[in-house]
């Protein structure tokens, strides 16, 4: 506990030492603060490893301040691990912002970007610690606004200012339903800490578990409560989406999974709900992806399809425990965490080359990219690792994780209830497609981004970023492969032997096979490789016009999921006199629509607006109106008081 | 314990105060309008004075001299004032309710009151402050009424002046109020006419001329 | 002792006024010099209040009676006077840097200063004695006054809109306050009925509260309430309030919001400490809750169409006060520490939101929010001022709001799930709104043609000390505050 | 150890010498089906070799993507050859055989394969790779059910010990096997890019997708290349083979039980590769979206073992 106080110690210093020098734009301080950070997260970083391995819980309480409000701390090994996740992210990005804050922007505003970052993290690193569900809700909200005003970073945009909007509305809805939650948990406790309950009655069980599903699921991207995450995510800058997609929303999950395992009593249905609504995140998060040409936007929708799939990895764990079938139940545990782990690792990488990547070009949109793989190598080859781990290929980390997944599901037929197993086998066969449609998508991404000729001028100007923003990102992709090729020693040593299989083996095989291939490739061949034209059916040297586009290659899918997308196509027609002049015209509109945006989102806010206005209506009148609502108001009360009370 | 004619003579200025407050609910001539409520002043002062002859509280005297002096004669001639500078002699908007309207929910509020307030007082120790209260209440009830239904500031001013005498009206059933509670409402008053004067015609009255203020007045009212 | 002390301060300042106004500084003399004047004059005041006030803090034990027991202080008056009297000096100091800029614009004029300065002195006298009153019709009086003094600030502006503001006003508020006087007439008879000796003390109030017949109690109360709850802007008898915000002067709408409507509030804290000795109190809990989330709720909903910065933050005090009424209404111990702890920080948030848009309407000459465009480049202080105010206000970590909102509503849970609920979704559009507004203009990109308007150092000093004490008196909680609060809680009764 | 390095060496090379023998084969049957006479059977050997020895021409606008993409297409598909006992089932099998590991290294592969595709910048091989990919997502959750009824139906996830249980017990007990085994036959129609999904002859641009991919390599590259698609084809046969006529397999590791594994298989996938020839022939190509049909066909296949399974 003392090396974490000197770690959070070390952060607010280097917050400090950026807000003190808030007036002079000056990049020295700013480089010493960050150094600082990283110096704390190392410190996280071994004390959460250590704590892990232990498992020898950390405590420590402060005093009561005023009534109900007092602090407590206890780092178990849950916690541990979790906060093991968030400062192997934070350091990575805390290393490539060295100088991507010095490149990206301009201005004093840049002072303020590393004291944020840092209660950015050290809010998230407390909320995991806290012991109590008060302190959980006061980092929670900590989260949200040190999120907030770093997703607001570029306030000039107008993109910015409506994400910025829209996540500050959907992060106070989340810290409402935990409100409740843990309100209803305190009322029937007495008391905030974090603890299992066994006199909860059935009815506050189920209430608190609604309510902190939804709070949580608002923050981690589930399905219907999703939107902010594009938004948000996009505009911000690329190492805060890094942050925000690869440890913020792995926050609420650590919530949720906290919850449900220590605290509440976990009933079938809510493993059924929580399994249905991370396969529904997971499939239509990975189809949105596929429809995103914005770089930023299409790694988002793939967070909430990762979300979806540790949430189908927790859901898996209450079915078969509610079974009694403790092994099973285990292993989808432990896929759940593990993949919570992975995913924050190459999300992250995969934000933070995107950074680069859309630094360097100036872009968001992929269609603008290409060919970049010549002029940003390093870069490329990292995002490529990412998205490697992110399509689930062996033998990257991805890929264990949702290997112990599909083993989980294929035991499925240990369940005796035939309608979960065929409920099981229905989300096993989306979340098949899930994972494979993820690979389409990073195909589509990568090829698009980085393969082939560039698509227009500002890209051909792009150079290899700066050292700093290739180390912090080539840290998680080392640990994108070790953590896939060691991961079966890596569980052995945590004391869990996972069925499943060897993936050091499988590599060292892959390694003999590359050198006997290579070897006899040698020997047979002539070595002789002559660079020509692509061959383009004899038509004029092609250029970057006739390569295949993003949108040319998801098309087909998009087509085999048109009713997903919701196509909406306003054609209209142009009929001409006989003079030829035009007497109507019209236009043809394709647009794919938002469906949660324009069925969920925009209703609710129409009604609420609708009310307001009624509501200002009434307020805006004169005085006769306003002593009416007085007098009225009078005879309402003499009433009641002289015949109600 | 109290002189039957004493409560007969109450309650006959009972029923003269309320005949008042329906005259100034449906009076549209501003004069008229200040007339009757100096004879509704006057008619409280006569409550005050034959409570004065029951209890013999020298607060009760004191009480219906200044109400006469400032009810009957200060405010009328001052809003008699307004009226003459403004000129503006008559209110025939009504907002919300008619007067036949008016005076029928008044009625109905009167009962209300009543009914509510039997249910309070059940084991009420004194008959007379129990019709106090109905009729205090209900009068300050009418006051607000006269507020919401008129147009002009002026009547709106008396419809408050009206609820003052409600609430005195009500306060004067119970001797021990002290004293300077009751001067302090009537200075409270003063204050509130003259602002409500000042401010009905704007500050800087010098400057423009006031009959198209008053008027502006009632425009600029909307928002 | 103590509170001639307080009279005789605010005398000898006037007569100083006076003397020296009439002598030194006649006619021709700058308006400027004038101004500065008065508002050291102000100032002073104010330091010797506050000064005045530290002194009965440390030397005197509490409660201390006078003047025949129609004045008293206990500690629940004492912290609320002193919240009073730091915004009276903030906004005097201020109001320095402040009147001087409308005196340039020609906004306020130059005759009408002695009555701006003169009213804005009278009121915190008024404010302060109010607060120490012992006879609830004392109190009822003063109450009354400071309304007409607030319509005379409201009407320095010398704007149509500003007569109308006030105007309304003070219909709104007096014809509510005389509804109180009611209550009062029969809070008195039913305190003689209960003891023989009719009082409208607090004290003796507090000592008979338990014999007190409840359903004459209750409909005291409701009399009483709805005159407070019309100075403290409770729905629907907030109809004065957003306009009176909006007009007037910013340094006075500080004060109106921080202090003024503290008044009705502190009248109902009493009431319902009374009402808690008694058996009566779950029925009064049921009215002030149903006042209280018809307040949030109206609030809720009147915020989102806002386009006057002013105005949208008078609603937010609507909605502060809804919410207030709640913590007072469930009636713990817990709750009132909370509430009260809630008041001071709403007051701090609400004076450095005022300072700030009093800054920002400067800049614009309009509060409108479409027009404040660059605002971070031409007012960073201001802008930053709005925001942290606005995070203050909706109750964002690590400000002091979020716990006491909290912890008010965790006990709201407890009462009931489905208040809580619509509550929480009440204030999720509270947020959602301020948010909105807030973020759609102070991000708009502006023209070049506006230059950053010069702002007085003392302009910025009191949002500067603002910044500094909302998140001060967060952690000062953990030392000392929590137990001063824990006192009063106690001195009430709880 | 040393029965899973004979396996490993065995059939590393087993599956290497058979994979085009199986292509030839099927050249030779199509060929007869329409009335010509087809190459000699050997010829696709002589093809890869003298791809071996040419040139490599790689696009202008390509990167070392291309220059990788056929090495990992060929160790990823020997890597999942691993996990398909050819011949005989090693006695320890350290973690190859697992289901999903087979389908995800192939699935690399395909990653790879894609790629190279679009990093020439062509048109054909964007449109290759775009194909590719829509349809393995489509049809994943196909194979997905069919491997989970696999599992569920033999109750294990391990393809060794899947042929082990197939060969210890006769068909009769395992009557649902019939119908995973035809899901099964999708499967292989699909992944190795057969009518009616691809027209592997054809160098169309309406019909063509896994052609269009490969079209840039050369030399070298594309013998790697058709060689691992050989590979696969061979890989996905050996599993539906052995699923449902495993006699043969070896079960214990002597030169007598070897050869008689080799030579049934030889056999067996042989009677495969005419019927898939013979299927290919008489079926059409059938257009993109059009594929929906003939995927739910699978589905429901496998899905019935499973209800049958469950209900049985």
């Amino acid at each position: 506990m003392f090396l974490f106080a000197i770690g959070v110690g070390l952060c607010l210093l280097s917050a400090l030492i950026c807000v003190v020098n808030t007036r002079r734009d000056n990049s020295i301080t700013r480089k010493a603060a960050l150094w600082l950070t990283i110096a704390a997260c190392l410190i996280f970083v071994s004390e959460g490893a250590r704590t892990a391995l232990n498992n020898q819980p950390l405590q420590y309480s402060f005093s009561q301040i005023a009534p109900q409000l007092q602090f407590s701390f206890s780092i178990d090994r849950l916690a541990a691990f979790f906060i093991l996740v968030i400062s192997i992210v934070a350091l990575s990005v805390a290393i490539y912002s060295l100088r991507y804050i010095e490149a990206s922007t301009s201005g004093i505003r840049r002072n303020l970007f590393v004291p944020l970052m840092n209660v950015f993290i050290l809010s998230m690193l407390c909320f995991v610690a806290s012991a109590n569900s008060f302190a959980q809700l006061l980092f929670w909200e900590l989260i949200s606004l040190s999120s907030f005003i770093l997703v607001m970073y570029h306030y000039e945009k107008e993109e910015t200012r409506k994400a910025g909007i829209f996540y500050f509305i959907m992060t106070q809805m989340s810290t409402i339903f935990l409100m409740l939650g843990f309100i209803l948990l305190y009322n029937a406790t007495g008391s905030f800490t974090i603890a299992s309950s066994p006199v909860l009655t059935a009815g506050t069980n189920t209430l608190v578990f609604i309510f902190l599903f939804c709070g949580f699921g608002i923050k981690a991207g589930i399905i219907p409560f999703h939107k902010w995450l594009p938004y948000a995510h996009s505009s911000s800058p690329s190492n805060i989406s890094a942050l925000m997609s690869g440890v913020m929303i792995k926050v609420a999950i650590y919530g949720l999974v906290r919850y449900v395992l220590f605290v509440l009593d976990p009933q079938l249905w809510w493993g059924i709900l929580i399994l249905i609504a991370g396969t529904i995140s997971a499939l239509l998060g990975v189809i949105y992806a596929l429809k995103e040409h914005d770089i930023k936007r299409l790694l988002a929708y793939h967070s909430i399809e990762n979300i979806g799939i540790i949430l189908i990895g927790l859901g898996l764990y209450i079915i078969f425990d509610s079974y009694g079938l403790s092994d099973l139940a285990f292993l989808s545990l432990a896929a759940s965490l593990f993949h919570t782990l992975n995913h924050a690792i190459f999300k992250s990488l995969l934000f933070l080359t995107a950074g680069s990547v859309v630094e360097e070009t100036g872009t968001r949109d992929i269609e603008k990219m290409g060919g970049l793989v010549k002029t940003m190598p390093i870069t490329a080859s990292l995002f490529l690792i990412g998205a490697l781990s992110i399509s689930a290929l062996p033998p990257f980390n991805g890929f264990v994780s949702e290997l112990m997944i599909f083993q989980a599901f294929f035991q499925a037929f240990a369940i005796p209830s035939h309608y979960v197993i065929v409920l099981l086998v229905v989300c096993l066969s989306l979340f098949a497609l899930t994972s494979a449609l993820a690979a389409a998508c990073f195909v589509k991404a990568f090829g698009v981004i980085f393969l082939a000729m560039p698509r227009s001028d500002t890209v051909q100007q792009a150079h290899e970023v700066p050292k700093s923003m290739l180390i912090g990102p080539a840290l998680l992709a080392f640990l994108c492969v070790g953590l896939g090729i060691f991961s079966f020693q890596i569980f052995s040593w945590l004391g869990y032997q996972p069925p499943m299989p060897n993936l050091l083996w499988v590599s060292l095989s892959l390694f003999i096979f590359l050198g006997l291939t290579v070897i006899l490739v040698r020997a047979a061949s002539g070595h002789v490789t002559r660079r020509a034209e692509t061959w383009a059916c004899g038509m004029p040297t092609p250029d970057s016009h006739s390569e295949y586009t993003a949108a040319g290659f998801s098309e087909p899918i998009l087509t085999f999921f048109k009713p997903i997308y919701k196509t909406d196509k306003v054609i209209e027609r142009n009929f001409w006199d006989k003079y030829g002049a035009v007497f109507k015209s019209g236009r043809a509109d394709i647009h794919v629509m938002k469906i949660f945006e324009e069925k969920l989102y925009i209703p609710v806010a129409n009604a609420i607006r609708s009310i307001s206005r009624k509501v200002s209506a009434a307020q805006n009148v004169d005085l006769d109106t306003f002593i009416l609502y007085s007098f009225i108001t009078v005879i309402i009360l003499i009433i009641v008081a002289g015949w109600v009370l | 314990m109290m002189n039957p004619i004493s409560i007969i003579l109450i309650k006959v200025l009972f029923v003269f105060i309320l005949g008042t407050a329906a005259l100034i609910i449906m009076q549209k001539s501003l004069r008229s309008l200040f007339s009757i409520y100096a004879i509704q002043s006057l008619l409280m002062a006569f409550v005050s004075l034959v409570l004065f002859k029951e209890t013999g509280s020298f607060v009760l005297l004191a009480l219906a001299v200044l109400t006469v002096v400032t009810k009957v004669i200060i405010i009328p001639y001052m809003l008699n004032r307004v009226r003459k500078d403004s000129g503006i002699h008559h209110d025939a908007e009504f907002r919300y309710l008619t007067p036949v309207s008016a005076i029928i929910i008044g009625m109905a509020l009167i009962f209300v009151i009543y009914s509510s307030f039997l249910r309070v007082f059940q084991l009420s120790q004194d008959n007379l402050f129990f019709l106090g209260s109905v009729i205090g209440v209900s009068l300050a009830m009418l006051g607000m009424l006269v507020i919401f239904s008129r147009k002009k500031i002026v009547t709106k001013a008396v419809g408050y002046l009206m609820m003052e005498n409600g609430v005195l009206l009500f306060g004067v059933f119970i001797a021990e109020l002290p004293f300077i509670i009751e001067l302090f409402i009537i200075v409270d008053l003063v204050i509130f006419i003259l602002l409500a004067a000042v401010l009905s015609m704007g500050i800087d009255s010098t400057e423009e001329d006031l009959t198209r203020k008053l008027n502006n007045l009632t425009k600029w009212f909307k928002q | 002792m103590i509170f001639l002390a307080y009279l005789i301060c605010g005398l000898l300042l006037l007569g100083i006024a006076a003397v020296v106004l009439k002598w030194r500084l006649k006619g021709e003399t700058a308006a400027a010099s004038k101004s500065s004047f008065l508002n050291n004059l102000t100032l002073a005041h104010a330091a010797a209040y506050l000064v005045i006030t530290g002194l009965a803090i440390i030397r005197l034990p509490l409660p201390v009676l006078a003047f025949n027991n129609y004045l008293f202080m206990d500690p629940l008056a004492i912290y609320e006077v002193l919240i009073a009297e730091i915004i009276f000096f903030l906004a005097a100091v201020y109001g320095r840097g402040y009147i001087k800029n409308l005196l340039e614009r020609r906004v306020i004029k130059v005759e009408s200063l002695e009555l701006f300065y003169g009213s804005f002195n009278l009121l915190m006298v008024i404010m302060v004695f109010t607060f120490f009153s012992n006879n609830l019709a004392l109190f009822w009086i003063l109450l009354e006054l400071t309304t007409i003094l607030s319509a005379v600030l409201i009407v320095t502006l010398s704007d149509r809109a500003n007569v109308i503001a006030a105007l309304k006003y003070v219909f709104i508020a007096s014809t509510a306050m005389l509804f109180s006087v009611i209550g009062l007439i029969l809070l008195f008879a039913t305190a003689k009925q209960t003891s023989g000796i009719g009082t409208l003390n607090w004290t003796e109030l507090m000592l008979i509260a338990n014999s007190l017949p409840p359903s004459l109690f209750i409909f005291a109360f409701v009399f009483c309430f709805i005159g407070f709850a019309s100075k403290s802007g409770i729905v629907p008898f907030h109809t004065w309030l957003p306009q009176a915000y909006a007009k007037a002067p910013s340094m006075v709408s500080a004060v109106f919001s921080a202090v003024l409507i503290n008044g009705g509030i502190y009248g109902i804290i009493r009431l319902y400490s009374i009402a808690h000795q008694n058996s009566c109190w779950h029925t009064i809990t049921v009215i002030l809750i149903v006042f209280g989330v018809l307040s949030i709720a109206v609030a809720a909903f009147s915020m989102l169409p806002r386009t006057n910065l002013k105005k949208l933050i008078g609603f937010s005090s609507i909605e502060h006060m809804g919410l207030v009424l709640i913590g007072v209404g469930l009636g713990t111990a817990v709750t009132l520490f909370w509430t009260l702890f809630h008041i001071l920080a709403h007051s701090l948030s609400k004076a450095l939101l005022f300072f700030s848009a009093g800054i920002l309407k400067n800049q614009y000459e309009s509060s409108y929010l479409q027009d404040m465009a660059a605002a971070f480049k031409l007012q960073p202080l201001a802008t930053w001022g709005v925001i942290i105010g606005a995070l203050a206000v909706v109750g964002m970590p690590p400000f002091p709001i979020f716990f006491s909102k909290l912890f008010i509503l965790v006990q709201l849970g407890n009462f009931s799930l489905p208040v809580l609920i619509v509550v929480l979704v009440l204030l999720l559009i509270v947020a959602a709104a301020l948010a909105y507004l807030l973020i759609n203009s102070l991000t708009q990109p502006g023209e070049n043609t506006l230059k950053p308007y010069r702002i007085d150092w003392t302009m910025k000093l009191p949002i500067q000390v603002l910044f500094v004490a909302i998140i001060g008196i967060t952690v000062y909680l953990a030392f000392g505050l929590s137990g001063i609060l824990n006192t009063i809680t106690a001195s009430l009764g709880y | 150890m040393a029965s899973f390095a004979v396996y490993f060496v065995l059939n590393t090379v087993f599956v290497l010498a058979v994979s085009p023998l199986f292509m030839g084969l099927i050249k030779i049957v199509k060929a007869q089906m329409q009335g010509r006479r087809g190459p000699p059977l050997l010829q696709i050997y002589f093809n890869l070799l003298k791809l071996f020895k040419k040139e490599r021409v790689v696009s202008l606008n390509s990167s070392f993507i291309t220059l990788i993409s056929p090495y990992i297409n060929i160790i990823f598909i020997l890597a999942a050859s691993l996990c398909v006992p050819l011949v005989f089932i090693p006695a320890a099998n350290y973690g190859f055989g697992n289901v999903i590991l087979f389908l995800y290294l192939m699935v690399m592969a395909k990653f790879f394969m894609a790629l190279g595709g679009l990093d020439a910048g062509s048109s054909f091989g964007g449109m290759g790779s775009s194909r590719e990919m829509t349809i393995s997502a489509i049809f994943e959750p196909v194979v997905i059910i069919v491997v989970s009824a696999l599992v569920f139906v033999l109750n294990t996830f391990n393809i060794h010990q899947m042929f082990a249980t197939t060969l210890g017990s006769s068909v009769l007990t395992n009557a649902t096997l019939f119908l995973t085994a035809a899901a099964l036959f999708i499967i292989l129609i699909t992944e190795t890019s057969r009518v009616p999904v691809d027209n592997p002859e054809t160098h169309l641009e309406l019909t063509m997708v896994h052609e269009a991919m490969i079209l840039e390599s050369s030399g070298p590259n594309l013998a790697l290349m058709e060689l691992s698609h050989a590979i696969k084809s061979t890989l996905l046969m050996a599993l539906l083979i052995n699923i449902l006529v495993p006699w043969g397999l070896a079960a214990s590791v002597t030169p007598l039980n070897l050869l008689i594994g080799m030579l049934t298989f030889l056999l067996k996938g042989s009677i495969l590769a005419i019927f898939m020839a013979v299927f290919e022939s008489v079926m059409a190509k059938s257009r993109l979206f059009g594929l929906r049909t003939f995927f739910i066909l699978a589905f429901a296949l496998a899905f019935v073992t499973i209800v049958f399974e469950l209900l049985v």
